[in-house]
């Protein structure tokens, strides 16, 4: 099984553990990630005017490289590099003037791509490279029954939350990962890690996104919100996929702990932290000392960490 | 009601110094309710907020609600009758973190996380940055992830 | 400018209803075509369409219900198929298969049959006079 | 030769501001066969009739030609006037020159020019026209009523009280519908088993009704006056003729299964009747959950049985049934909530629709009219209603209004509040809909007396917290969100077509409006006839409506089903198939063309013969019959080639 792969710039600075525990399971999975070479920022977010048509550029370079390197698919671990790139690629299909636009400007762009020198431009992209997030390649190419017959530490016993958040569920129409209100992809992830699943009502409620930045009061509010929740409804340990929902939950309870007295800690795991733990990869890939709130007790107790 | 940041109401203050909290009574003509501002939400956003019949489901299921001085439904409410300075003015649409609850729950599909932007981009138009590089303390910007820094500056930057 | 003659052959259910809400609904479109009203489209008999070609008219159609809401069960799907066929034996004769055109037209449509009017006139206004060789 | 006389209208400026009347009587008085041709200024007038009458009996016209407005609006004035001068009413024919001339061309001499064509086409098709008589179809008196609801046994009451025989077939193993299942009614809080049982006895002892229960319609044919029916009867496994309807086999039944009727918050056996009062109050088995059909042994009910009306060999049969005329009371389901996502879906048990609520309320109900929560059986303190689910939601649910809902949720807030006076309901709104004969001042009853708390905004969210149900609302009128931590909530969901009913709508032929609800035939001035001539329809089926409304159309469709029978024959239109039978060869081509089975070959003349009764017209087998020995009347070949000739003329 081979396709590219988008890593993002959040997952080469601040969450490292993400990118590495996804490219070493990968590799124990026999998964054949292709790393896009050249790759840029994704834009973040994704344009919401009609008059930005040029901040799509960004991701169709990006998806137009995908296709001029060999590869039909890319997949992402971030969800907001999933959400911007899934959702450009399907303004670039159904939206002439988006697609017109961006390739008109495209055509001037030299590709930086050292490994195919080219004196022409590229064709028009279309939108003809399918954009998966890595849980959709597993729910959809992969396999849950060969997921779980990979596993070789299952991870029986621990009590995880998953944590969907915002950009991977909507907006529905757009980004079609799985039902808006009641998604089970991450359920059916975690539970072919041998995880314990625990449903809680806030899984995909906001985690306070960028707010982080102009109203870190309303974050902290929502995230305290998500985690007790989560608690509440017996989880141990919260298992996401964005880096961004990762600070949110994960840094951020320093200062939940401030405004909310009484707040206990919770650990924070990306979800191919499970993953790579599951497969029993080496501590070292894992990223455990990473954290704000250390998951290495909670990990012992369970006797899945020496 | 919580207080989001102490510079959310300076840079408020900034950005739309001739409203500052009035809650006159709203005048209604036909050149208000179609205003070229009116046509001009419209047209940057890609939204009709007149196909809005004022459900209120937006605002039951939005997680920024308690921050907010006009719920979401008030917003496109009062988009409806071409209320500019109040829109235009109004913290909600700088407190919308476009998390899409309210659009995928929508009965008439209105997206309010493209009204919010219209607004913003409005509002910041040839005034100044709701929040720019400068505003954020040095320790945040070492500890934010990559994405919310492009991503506020995208929102709030020019 | 050359003026087509058209004939329409108009199912009295749905397309002759469809010109009548035109006509309340003061639409305007071209006056090409005359009507004749049929209880069905399927009353249409491929000896009527070349009749009226014979006779001088530069382009025939046909407006039935749509499919599944014919008065009279099906009839339409018998025009459908019928009109296949004409199209066929026109060309064999020579004469454009383009002159001939079925619509579906309800009885709420009026505004298709004004601009199906102004299309199909435009139409055959494209192909010019028919020039039969009898 | 003929002679036809002209009359074109002027229709005040409608047609003369466009059309040279003056010009058009004119030339069409040159038309071979024209003996007469005048204008006017309103030619449907009395004065206008007049004249034509006048001018019939005065030059002895055989034809009449009336250039006016669409023949759909005056037709039938022309041909009467016609007939009162002794004219043969389809001798009578309209050129329609407004909607099809004046109104749609703006160029005076074009839309002249083309007045002239379609005056002179209808003129040649008079030429030919012959003096015809309505063919005379004997009538069934007998009517078909689908649904065993309120409004089908309205209908079938009405029908069977006027004197004609009515056969009603409903699904279920008893008549009822949903009415049979609320609790109380609004806005009189009349109990609503204690005015529908009177009904449905009625229907079960009338001697003009046969009612087939726990039985499906699987076809109609034929037309109006003529229909038969195909019922399926759905195999009971015990023979109603000879059960007494003692209970004793239900009784002894091991096995429970969740009841339907109870909205699973009760239990049934798997030989059952739906509720106590059902009529026929006979049971079925449940075959699914029957544990002799599961496992091969039990048979508790047989044992206990002391008449032997156990038939476990029992198999579905099939009547027919000949019928006039058709009553489709089909009625209504609730949306499932299982659709409703941001509502968990029916994940939590105390979740639960508006009919379920109306079995808690309800005195014989599972919880014996006591209000407890079904997942522990406590007393909810805080009950939240929440309105519009599934309805007015045209992006991810039902477009429409459900219509009942406002007013049943009101009750359900009010009948909450009798049952547990130091509880409190809540109601979410949109818009509360309350136009009806004492339907607002029951709303103001429940905020003045009740103190329910009316809110306006729709619920984003519901979910399961310890042993309470969130509710994530807003309060549009204040501008806040608000939160309910409930005990309790009921959904108002949306009304949709009850199961199958497009299936049938395909199979007998009637139309379908948005939603799946039956298309009426007009919808202010014919709300309870179909498209389909001879099918009427009543109740919840035709759109989301309330008992008196439900009831009030059931009545108007009956009395047009009594008007249909209260003549023994009906004129059908002449204008039909005939067969020169010198030209017919017997190819049997027209046979198979015809959707009414009205050609049949006649093997002892050799041809193919049109019965009259059934042709309804549609000219389909003369366009088929290859030798022209099929023509229609008033249509023929010859004439439609006349008419094409003169409209090609310049």
């Amino acid at each position: 099984m081979k396709l590219a792969y988008y890593p993002g710039c959040t997952v080469r600075d601040k969450a490292v553990h993400l990118d590495e525990t996804t490219k070493a399971s990968a590799r124990e999975l026999g998964i054949d990630l292709q790393e896009l070479e050249n790759w840029t920022c994704c834009g973040a977010t994704y344009p919401l005017t009609e008059e930005k048509i040029a901040n799509l550029v960004p991701q169709i370079r990006i998806l137009r490289n995908v296709r001029e390197g060999g590869n039909s698919q890319v997949t992402t671990t971030c969800a907001f590099c999933y959400s911007t790139l899934k959702r450009a690629n399907r303004a670039i299909a159904v939206d002439d003037l988006r697609r017109q636009r961006v390739n008109a400007f495209l055509r001037d762009d030299d590709p930086v791509r050292p490994y195919k020198e080219q004196t022409q431009a590229p064709a028009d992209y279309e939108g003809e490279v399918a954009v998966l997030h890595l849980l959709e390649v597993f729910r959809d190419g992969f396999g849950w029954d060969r997921l779980a017959k990979a596993t070789k530490k299952p991870l029986n016993g621990l009590k995880v939350a998953p944590y969907y958040g915002c950009k991977l569920l909507r907006p529905p129409k757009e980004v079609a990962f799985d039902d808006p209100e009641n998604p089970t992809i991450f359920e059916q992830f975690l539970a072919a890690l041998g995880c314990e699943v625990i449903d809680f009502p806030f899984k995909s409620e906001c985690c306070g996104s960028y707010l982080a930045l102009s109203a870190p009061e309303s974050a902290s509010r929502l995230s305290h919100l998500i985690l007790t929740s989560a608690v509440k409804s017996g989880a141990e340990v919260l298992a996401l996929s964005c880096p961004l929902c990762y600070y949110n939950m994960d840094l951020r309870q320093r200062d939940i702990s401030k405004s909310y007295p009484g707040f206990q800690h919770v650990p924070v795991m990306f979800f191919t932290q499970l993953l790579a733990l599951a497969l029993g990869l080496d501590e070292k890939v894992l990223g455990l000392d990473l954290h704000y709130v250390d998951v290495r007790p909670l990990l012992r107790q369970k006797n899945l960490l020496q | 009601m919580a207080q989001v940041t102490a510079d959310v109401e300076a840079v408020r203050g900034r950005l739309m110094p001739e409203r500052a909290g009035q809650h006159g009574k709203v005048l209604l003509a036909g050149k208000v309710v179609n205003s070229e501002f009116a046509e001009r939400v419209r047209s940057l956003s890609g939204v009709d907020p007149r196909e809005c019949y004022q459900c209120g489901k937006c605002s039951s299921g939005c997680p920024m609600t308690p921050e907010m001085d006009l719920i979401p439904s008030q917003v496109i409410r009062l988009l409806q009758l071409g209320q500019e300075q109040d829109v235009l003015g109004c913290k909600t649409i700088w407190l919308c973190a476009s998390c899409f609850q309210c659009y995928s729950r929508c009965p008439k599909g209105i997206d309010f996380s493209r009204l919010a932007e219209a607004l913003r981009m409005l509002a910041m138009a040839g005034k100044v940055e709701y929040l720019a590089p400068e505003d954020v303390p040095e320790e945040v910007l070492t500890e934010v992830p990559q994405q919310a820094l492009v991503s506020a500056f995208r929102k709030y930057g020019l | 400018m050359f003026e087509p003659k058209i004939i329409c052959f108009l199912c009295k259910w749905c397309t002759y209803a469809g010109a009548d809400l035109a006509g309340t609904s003061r639409m305007k479109y071209a006056p090409n075509g005359v009507n004749i009203r049929f209880l069905c489209s399927s009353r249409v008999d491929p000896q009527h369409v070349l009749w009226a070609f014979k006779s001088g008219a530069d382009g025939v159609f046909l407006g039935g219900c749509h499919p599944g809401d014919c008065h009279y069960q099906e009839g339409n799907y018998k025009t459908l198929r019928r009109v296949a066929l004409m199209k066929k034996m026109l060309r064999q004769m020579g004469i454009e298969d383009g002159r001939l055109r079925l619509e579906w037209i309800s009885a709420a449509e009026g505004k298709k049959f004004a601009q199906t009017m102004d299309e199909f006139t435009e139409q055959i206004r494209a192909l010019g006079p028919l020039q039969l060789e009898l | 030769m003929k002679r036809i006389g002209v009359f074109v209208c002027h229709c005040g400026h409608n047609i003369a501001g466009v059309v040279d009347v003056k010009r058009l009587a004119a030339e069409l008085a040159k038309h071979p066969g024209v003996a007469f041709a005048t204008d006017y200024i309103y030619m449907c007038s009395e004065p206008g009739q007049a004249l034509v009458r006048e001018k019939i009996k005065e030059l002895n016209l055989d034809g009449v030609v009336v250039a006016a407005c669409s023949p759909t609006l005056h037709e039938l004035t022309f041909r009467t006037a016609g007939r009162m001068a002794g004219l043969n009413p389809y001798q009578v024919e309209i050129a329609n020159i407004r909607e099809q001339c004046s109104w749609v061309h703006t160029d005076g001499a074009q839309a002249t020019a083309k007045a002239l064509k379609i005056a002179r086409s209808t003129i040649e098709k008079v030429r030919y026209n012959q003096s015809l008589e309505p063919v005379m179809v004997p009538i069934t008196q007998r009517a078909l009523v689908i649904g065993g609801g309120i409004a089908g046994i309205q209908a079938a009451l009405d029908i069977a009280d006027a004197g004609y025989e009515v056969v009603l077939v409903e699904r279920e193993p008893s008549i009822g519908g949903h009415m049979i299942q609320l609790s109380e009614t609004f806005p009189t809080l009349d109990c609503s088993q204690c005015i529908l049982t009177p009904k449905m006895v009625a229907v079960a002892q009338h001697p003009n009704i046969r009612l087939l229960t726990y039985s499906e319609v699987e076809d109609i044919s034929g037309y109006i006056g003529n229909f038969k029916v195909k019922i399926r009867r759905k195999a009971a496994y015990v023979d109603w003729d000879v059960c007494t309807g003692c209970g004793v086999c239900v009784e002894k039944c091991p096995k429970k299964v969740p009841s339907e009727f109870e909205r699973f918050l009760g239990m049934r056996k798997a030989i059952y009747t739906p509720f106590p009062q059902a009529v026929p109050n006979k049971p079925v088995i449940d075959r699914v959950n029957c544990t002799y059909f599961l496992k091969g042994t039990c048979k508790a009910c047989e044992k206990f049985c002391e008449v032997k009306a156990i038939r476990w060999e029992q198999e579905d049969q099939y009547l027919e049934e000949s019928v006039g005329a058709v009553v489709v009371a089909t009625g209504y389901d609730t949306y499932p909530i299982a659709n409703l996502g941001e509502y968990v879906g029916g994940k939590i048990m105390d979740v639960i629709d508006g009919l379920a609520f109306e079995r808690l309320l309800s005195a014989s109900g599972p919880t014996a009219g006591q209000i407890r929560r079904p997942s522990d059986g406590t007393v909810p303190k805080e009950v939240v209603f929440v309105q519009c689910a599934g309805s007015r939601d045209p992006e991810l649910h039902k477009a429409y209004c459900s219509k009942i809902c406002c007013m049943y949720t009101t009750k359900h807030a009010m009948l909450y509040k009798h049952a547990v006076p130091d509880g409190q309901p809540y109601v979410f709104y949109i818009d509360m809909r309350t136009n009806g004969k004492g339907y607002e001042e029951f709303y103001q009853r429940a905020i003045d007396e009740d103190g329910v708390i009316f809110l306006r905004g729709k619920v984003a969210k519901i979910f399961q917290d310890g042993d309470k149900v969130m509710v994530w609302g807003a309060d549009t009128l204040t501008g806040r969100k608000v939160e309910i931590a409930a005990d309790m909530v009921v959904l108002a969901t949306a009304i949709v077509p009850s199961a199958g009913t497009e299936e049938l709508v395909k199979r007998i032929k009637i139309g379908c409006s948005d939603g799946g609800f039956l298309l009426e035939a007009h919808p202010k001035l014919r709300p309870v006839e179909s498209m389909t001539a001879g099918f009427f329809l009543a109740g919840c089926a035709q759109a989301p409506k309330d008992i008196p409304e439900a009831v009030a159309q059931a009545s108007g469709a009956a009395s047009k089903v009594i008007g249909v029978f209260s003549q023994e024959a009906m004129a059908h239109e002449p204008t039909i198939a005939f067969v020169d039978e010198d030209l017919c060869s017997g190819c049997h081509m027209c046979i198979p063309v015809c959707p009414y089975e009205a050609r049949e070959f006649d093997k002892e003349k050799g041809i193919a013969i049109v019965k009259e009764a059934l042709c309804e017209g549609c000219g389909a087998c003369v366009a088929a019959c290859p030798s022209g020995a099929t023509q229609q009347r008033n249509l023929t070949d010859a004439q439609i080639e006349e008419m094409i000739t003169v409209s090609l003329m310049e």
